[in-house]
C-alpha cells in the first residue's frame, strides 16, 4: 500500500503517522506538501494531527482550501482512503468530505489524556481488524474536538451508520463523565456515506507500538494494509 | 521618532535604562565620546544583569561544567551531552517570570519560544519540555488567573509546536504571591556531528535575518528582567511580548532544513535583547567584526528608529551568518517555509560593530569589552540577621490521627496530583513518551534504539530558605534520586537560579550558598553543570521570593525494557524500605502545611548515601526485578506510599518500624521499591554491597493502603486517597 | 473600505463559552447579566471603496472561510473608509 | 437592554490570527484584502434599561473579565433592547 500524509504548515503529527507506517507496519510512505496538486499515486492519503497554519480561526478552516485538498477530494471521489486524525478530521469536516463540525471542547480546555473508545463498525477498510463494540483504549490530545451536527443532521448520520467510534466508560457505555469533550451522541469518529474517508480525534498512531505500552491503534492501520494486499504488508516484505 | 525628538545622552538617561554611574563612565573611556541613543541602548541591554550574569559569574564558576559525554557546556545556547548510539542531547532552562507576571498567557508562552529556540538553533530538533513553575497562595491577589494564564501559555505554545511537555513541577508560597516563577526547560536531540554554533566567521559572509518582522514590543525587557517589581511596573506593560507559536514551528522546520545546505556558518535566535544581543554575541564568540544596515530590518510598522530595532524583542526571529554567495539556498528553504528572509549586513575583519540607519552611522562600538569584558560585580555578602532563629529547632507535635495528617497534607494544591495542569499539555505527541508526567522522573524513547531519557525537574525552596547550602545540595541529590528510580544515569543539568535582590547581602550570601551546594553536590553524584540560566531581582515592594535554584537533570536509561514504574501495577510485590529516618521535620510539608511552622535545619543532604542508593537502583533495574520505585520527598513515606498506591489504584500493606510521627519525616536518600517475590534474596544481597539499608516492610496488593508504624495504623481505600489528591488542586482553583 | 465581520455560533446551537463568562460574570458580582453569547469579530480593510461589490466579496469570504455555517450564523457592516 | 462589546489586540501588538487569516485571504483569491484584525466579540444581555448604569457596568465587566488589557483594548455599545 502507497500512503501519504500531507505536511502543512503546522502540522506536527505527521512524523508520528509516517513512522508507524513506514516503520512499525513497513508500508512504502510518502510525505505530500500542502501546495501538491498530485497524491503521487499514493492508496491511503493521511490528514494528520497538528495545527495547520496556525489554526488560529478555527482548527482546519485553512487547510481545508489547500491545494492538496482538492486532490484529496478527487481522490475521494474516486473511492480512495482517506483518513483523518485529529486536526486531519478538523480539515474534513471544514472541507465538508465529512459531516459536522468540530467545536472547542465543552470545558473550554486542551485535554490531553487516554479515553475509552468503542468500535461502532468493524466492516470498514479502516475498522476490519477490530471487532464491533470493541473498547479501545486510544490517547487524544485536543482542544477542538467537540463534535457538533443538528439534531436531524445526527439522526441521519446513525440511520446511514457513519458515526464509526464513540467515547464511552472504560466498560463500553455512553456516560456524560466518559464524554470528555462534549460531543454530540459521544461521537468521536465519523465516515462518509461510502465509507472510504475517516476521521477521529483519537490519535491510533500514538498507540501502536508496544514500548509505548498500549497498541489498541495499531489495528487501524492494520486494517488499511490488509486491506490493500489481502493480507498484513508487514508481514508480506 | 525622529533624530530631533531623541533624548539627549547623558548619565540620568543612562540610570533610566539601568546603567550604573560607573558603568556609564566606563562607556564614554570605551568610546572616547558620549554614546549615541543607540550604543546606549545596546550598552544598557548588554551589560544588563540577565545578558551579562554580572553578579552571578564569579560563582558560577564553581560547578563542574566536563565530563567525558559533555561535548558543549555553557557558553553557548544550550549545553550538548553524548546519549549514545551516535546521539547527542542539547538542553537548557530559562526563566521567563517577570513577563509572566505581567501577563501571564503571553509571559508564559514566549518563555516557551524562547527557550523552544535556543535548541533547534543548536541544530537539534526538540524532543520535550518540562515547567517549572511557583505560584503564591492561591488566595493572593490575581493568583488564580496567573495560574490559569501561565498554564494556557505554556499549553497553547508547546501543543502546537508539537513539542511534549513530559513533566515539571508546581509549587506554592506566600514568597511567590507578588512574584511568580516560569521557568521552561527544552531538551532535544541531534546526531553528534550536526551540531551548530553561533560564532561569526569569515570577512564578507552575509548576516541574514529570518523570521517574523520587527516590531515596537518587548523593547528593553532585558532590563526590564533586571529590575525589581514596584507600582512602576504596570507601566512598563507596552514591552509585553506576543508570541505566535505557528511562525515558530514553520521556523523550527526551516532552521532543520536549511542547515542541511551546509550553506550555513553560524545560527542564533533572538532573545533577550534581540537583535543586539544575537549579533553581539556571535560576533565575540568568533572574534570578528559586523556591519547592519538597518533600512533592511524587516519591519511590523513603519518609523521604527534605530534604538527601537537593536532593542526589540518580537519574537520567533534569528539571525543567521550564511556563506558568502550561498546566501540564496538558506533564503529558499525559508521562503518555501512562508518567512520572510532579508540579508541586513555582513561579517568584517577586526572587532568592532558599526551600525548605519538612513544614511547615519548610528552605533560604532568595540564588540568585545560589551561581551566578555561587560562589568563583573563581586557583591557584599552576609548571611540574613535572623538565621540562627530560623533555623532553631523546632517543636514537632505527634499526628493525633495520622489517617486525617496524610489526607490533609494530600489535599493541599503543594501535595495534590498537578493533573489539571498536565492535562492541558500534549504530553503524548511525537510518539516517544514512555513515562510522562505524573511519576518521578519523565522518560522518553530515542526511537531507533532501546535507550532512553529521563527528565525531571527539582527544588525545595523552603529547605534553600532555611539553609541554602543544603538547599542547593538537595536540588540535585533529589534530581538524581528521581532519575535513578528509573534506573537512569545522570549525563548533566541545567539549572535556573531565581534569586531576588543581588545588590542585597543577604540575597547574595543565598545566591552564593546554593550554588555551593550544588556545585558539591555536582561533583559527589558526577553530574555536570552545561547550561542555566540566572534570574536575579525577583522581588516585588521590596519583598524577596525564596531562593529558588531550579534543577533539571537528564538521564540516560540504557533498556527501557526493564523500566520500574512509580507505583504499584501488580500484587504481591515484596516492599523493600530503602535508605534511613532520621526523624527530620526543619523546612518540612507537615510542618508548614499542617502546622504553619517553617523553621529548622532542612534534612541532611548525605551526598555518599545519595550515591550509593543510586548506584544500587542503577544496578538492579537491568535486572528486571524492580518493578517499581518511588523517591521520598515532602511529605515523607507516607505521602511517597499514597502517590505509590494512587497511581493505578493497587494497594499495600507495609509494616515500618517508624514513630508514628516520622511517617512525615524528610530524611533523604530514602526510596520504596517493589521486588519479584523470587528475588528479593538477590535485591537485599546486591543492597547490602552498596551499602544502602534496606528492610522487607510488605506487599502490595488489594485495594486499600494499609502501614503499622509503631501501634499507629493508616487504614484507608486506596480509591478515597485518589479522590482527595486529585480533587483538590482544581477545587483550591475554584474550578 | 472597512468593514467589520461578526461570527456567533447559531441559536440552535450550544455556546459553552458565553454560558461560561455569563457563570464568571455572576460569580463577581455581575449576577444581572441574563445571557452572554461569545463570538468573533474581524475589522477587514478591502481595497475597494464600492460597497456593493466590497459586501458581495465578504460574503464570499464568511462562506468561505471565517464562518463554518454548519455551527455559525455570520453578519457583515461595512463601516465607511472615512469613518473607520 | 443589550449592548455588544468588542475586544481586540492593542493596536502596537502583534496579532497572530488577523495575520494568519490575512494570508489565507490571500491564497485563496482575496487578495485585495489589506489588513486583517481578529478579536472577539460579546453579546451581553443586560437586566437593566438604564443606558448610564449599564455603560459603567459593562465598562467594569470589560476591565475585570472580558479583556486583558495588558494587550488588548474594548469597545462597548449599547443596543437598543427592541431593536435587538
Ligand atoms: N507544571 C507541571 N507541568 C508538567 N508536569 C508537572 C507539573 N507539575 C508537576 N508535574 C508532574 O507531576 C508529578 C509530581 O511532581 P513532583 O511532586 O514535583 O514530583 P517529585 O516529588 O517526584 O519530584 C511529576 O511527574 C511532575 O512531572
Ligand atoms: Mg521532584
Amino acid at each position: 500500500m502507497k500512503c501519504g500524509v500531507v505536511v502543512f504548515p503546522g502540522s506536527n503529527c505527521d512524523h508520528d503517522v509516517y513512522h508507524v507506517l513506514k516503520h512499525v507496519l513497513d508500508q512504502e510512505v510518502v510525505f505530500l506538501w500542502h501546495e501538491d496538486t498530485s497524491l503521487k499515486g499514493c492508496d491511503l492519503v493521511v490528514l494528520p494531527g497538528g495545527w495547520s497554519y496556525g489554526d488560529y480561526l478555527r482548527g482546519g478552516a485553512m487547510a481545508a482550501l489547500a491545494p492538496v485538498l482538492a486532490a484529496v477530494r478527487a481522490h475521494a471521489d474516486k473511492g480512495g482512503f482517506v483518513l483523518g486524525i485529529c486536526n486531519g478530521f478538523q480539515v474534513l469536516t471544514e472541507s465538508h468530505l465529512l459531516p459536522g463540525a468540530l467545536r472547542r471542547n465543552a470545558g473550554l480546555r486542551f485535554e490531553c489524556r487516554d479515553v475509552w473508545v468503542r468500535v461502532e463498525r468493524a466492516d470498514l477498510p479502516f475498522t476490519r481488524r477490530y471487532s464491533e463494540g470493541q473498547v479501545i483504549r486510544m490517547p487524544i490530545a485536543h482542544g477542538e474536538g467537540n463534535f457538533e451536527h443538528f439534531a436531524g443532521e445526527l439522526d441521519r448520520l446513525e440511520a446511514a451508520r457513519q458515526v464509526v467510534f464513540r467515547y464511552v466508560s472504560p466498560t463500553g457505555e455512553i456516560d456524560p463523565a466518559w464524554n470528555f469533550n462534549g460531543s454530540a451522541r459521544a461521537i468521536a469518529g465519523v465516515c462518509n456515506e461510502a465509507g472510504n474517508v475517516l476521521g477521529l480525534m483519537p490519535h491510533p498512531e500514538r498507540c501502536a507500538e508496544e514500548v509505548l505500552g498500549n497498541k489498541d491503534g495499531l489495528a487501524l492501520f492494520e486494517s488499511l494494509a490488509q486491506g490493500a494486499f489481502g493480507r498484513l504488508a508487514g508481514a508480506a516484505r | 521618532m525622529t533624530t530631533a525628538t531623541q533624548p539627549r545622552v547623558d548619565l540620568p538617561l543612562a540610570r533610566e535604562l539601568g546603567l550604573s554611574e560607573d558603568e556609564y563612565a566606563r562607556l564614554q573611556g570605551l568610546l572616547g565620546r558620549t554614546p549615541t541613543l543607540t550604543e546606549l541602548g545596546i550598552t544598557s541591554a548588554l551589560w544588563s544583569e540577565h545578558c551579562s550574569y554580572k553578579s552571578s559569574k564569579v560563582y558560577l564558576k564553581e560547578f563542574p561544567t566536563s565530563g567525558p559525554r559533555v561535548l558543549q557546556g555553557p557558553g553557548e545556547n544550550a549545553g550538548v551531552v553524548e546519549v549514545g548510539h551516535g546521539w547527542v542531547a542539547v538542553f537548557k532552562m530559562e526563566s521567563h517570570n517577570h513577563p509572566s507576571y505581567i501577563e501571564p498567557y503571553q509571559g508564559a508562552a514566549t518563555g516557551v519560544g524562547g527557550i523552544l529556540r535556543d535548541v533547534f538553533t543548536m541544530g537539534a530538533r526538540p524532543v520535550a519540555m518540562l515547567d517549572a513553575l511557583r505560584f503564591g497562595r492561591l488566595d493572593a491577589p490575581r493568583m488564580r488567573s496567573l495560574v490559569d494564564g501561565v498554564v494556557r501559555g505554556i499549553g497553547d505554545y508547546g501543543n502546537c509546536m508539537g513539542i511534549p511537555t513530559v513533566g515539571g513541577e508546581t509549587g506554592f508560597h506566600p514568597s511567590y504571591d507578588g512574584n511568580i516563577l516560569v521557568n521552561a526547560f527544552a531538551l532535544g536531540i541531534a546526531r553528534r556531528e550536526r551540531i551548530f554554533k553561533a560564532r561569526a566567521a569569515g570577512t564578507g559572509n552575509p548576516i541574514l535575518y529570518v523570521g517574523s518582522r520587527t516590531g515596537r514590543d518587548g523593547i528593553h525587557g532585558a532590563t526590564m528582567a533586571s529590575d525589581a517589581f514596584d507600582a512602576e511596573s504596570e507601566k512598563k506593560k507596552p514591552t509585553v511580548q506576543v508570541g505566535d507559536p505557528f511562525t515558530e514551528k514553520v521556523l523550527l522546520e526551516a532552521c532543520l532544513e536549511a542547515m542541511r545546505t551546509s550553506a550555513i556558518v553560524a545560527i542564533q535566535d533572538m532573545g533577550a535583547a534581540g537583535l543586539t544581543s544575537s549579533v553581539f554575541e556571535m560576533a565575540a564568540r568568533g572574534g570578528v567584526g559586523f556591519r547592519l544596515d538597518l533600512d533592511r530590518v524587516p519591519l511590523r510598522e513603519p518609523g521604527l528608529t534605530a534604538y527601537e530595532m537593536m532593542l526589540s524583542e518580537s519574537q520567533e526571529r534569528m539571525v543567521i551568518v550564511a556563506k558568502r554567495g550561498k546566501q540564496e539556498e538558506v533564503a529558499r528553504v525559508f521562503r518555501r517555509w512562508g518567512l520572510e528572509v532579508a540579508t541586513i549586513g555582513e561579517v568584517t575583519s577586526g572587532s568592532r560593530a558599526e551600525i548605519v540607519h538612513r544614511g547615519k552611522v548610528e552605533a560604532s562600538m568595540p564588540i568585545a569589552p560589551l561581551t566578555d569584558g561587560a562589568p563583573v560585580y563581586q557583591r557584599p555578602v552576609a548571611p540574613p540577621a535572623d538565621l540562627a532563629r530560623r533555623q532553631e529547632a523546632p517543636s514537632v507535635p505527634e499526628p493525633g490521627d495520622p489517617l486525617g495528617a496524610l489526607e490533609a497534607l494530600l489535599a493541599t494544591p503543594e501535595l495534590a496530583s498537578k493533573e489539571w495542569i498536565f492535562r492541558q499539555y500534549d504530553h503524548t505527541v511525537r510518539t516517544n513518551t514512555v513515562a510522562g508526567p505524573g511519576g518521578d522522573a519523565a522518560v522518553i524513547l530515542l526511537k531507533g534504539t532501546p535507550t532512553g531519557l529521563a527528565l525531571t525537574s527539582d527544588v525545595n525552596p523552603v529547605y534553600c530558605f532555611l539553609d541554602p547550602r543544603t538547599g542547593g545540595r538537595q536540588a540535585v541529590a533529589e534530581a538524581v534520586r528521581n532519575l535513578a528510580c528509573a534506573g537512569a544515569e545522570p549525563v548533566g543539568l541545567t539549572d535556573c537560579l531565581n534569586f531576588g535582590n543581588p545588590e542585597r547581602p543577604e540575597i547574595m550570601w543565598q545566591f552564593r550558598e546554593c550554588v555551593r551546594g550544588m556545585a558539591e553536590a555536582c561533583r559527589a553524584l558526577g553530574v555536570p553543570v552545561v547550561s542555566g540560566n540566572v534570574s536575579l531581582y525577583n522581588e516585588t515592594e521590596g519583598r524577596s521570593i525564596h531562593p529558588t535554584p531550579t534543577v533539571a537533570m537528564v538521564g540516560v536509561v540504557p533498556d527501557l525494557g526493564d523500566m520500574p514504574a512509580s507505583h504499584f501495577r501488580r500484587p504481591g510485590r515484596r516492599l523493600v524500605l530503602l535508605g534511613t529516618d532520621r526523624g527530620e521535620f526543619g523546612g518540612s510539608a507537615y510542618l508548614r502545611l499542617l502546622h504553619g511552622v517553617e523553621q529548622g535545619r532542612p534534612p541532611a543532604v548525605d551526598l555518599d548515601a545519595e550515591a550509593r542508593l543510586a548506584r544500587l537502583l542503577r544496578e538492579t533495574v537491568p535486572w528486571g526485578i524492580v518493578r517499581t520505585a518511588h523517591d521520598f520527598a515532602e511529605g515523607g513515606l507516607a505521602v511517597a506510599l499514597a502517590e505509590a498506591t494512587i497511581g493505578a489504584g493497587m494497594g499495600a500493606t507495609l509494616n515500618v518500624p517508624l514513630a508514628p510521627r516520622d511517617l512525615f519525616s524528610e530524611s533523604q536518600a530514602r526510596a520504596i521499591v517493589a521486588i519479584l517475590p523470587g528475588q528479593l534474596e538477590r535485591f537485599l544481597e546486591a543492597a547490602e554491597r552498596h551499602g544502602v539499608p534496606a528492610l522487607e516492610v510488605g506487599e502490595s496488593g488489594g485495594d486499600r493502603l494499609v502501614i503499622e508504624a509503631d501501634g499507629a495504623r493508616i487504614d484507608v481505600e486506596v480509591a478515597r486517597l485518589r479522590e482527595i489528591w486529585t480533587n483538590a488542586l482544581p477545587a483550591a482553583l475554584g474550578l | 473600505m472597512k468593514a467589520r465581520v461578526t461570527v456567533y455560533p447559531r441559536r440552535e446551537i450550544l455556546d459553552p463559552q458565553g454560558k461560561a463568562i455569563q457563570g464568571a460574570l455572576s460569580r463577581i458580582g455581575f449576577s444581572e447579566v441574563r445571557e452572554v453569547r461569545a463570538g468573533k469579530s474581524f475589522e477587514i480593510d478591502l481595497g475597494t471603496d464600492d460597497a456593493q461589490s466590497a459586501g458581495e466579496r465578504l460574503a464570499q469570504m464568511c462562506e468561505k472561510l471565517l464562518a463554518n455555517t454548519v455551527v455559525e450564523e455570520y453578519r457583515i457592516e461595512l463601516v465607511n473608509g472615512a469613518g473607520a
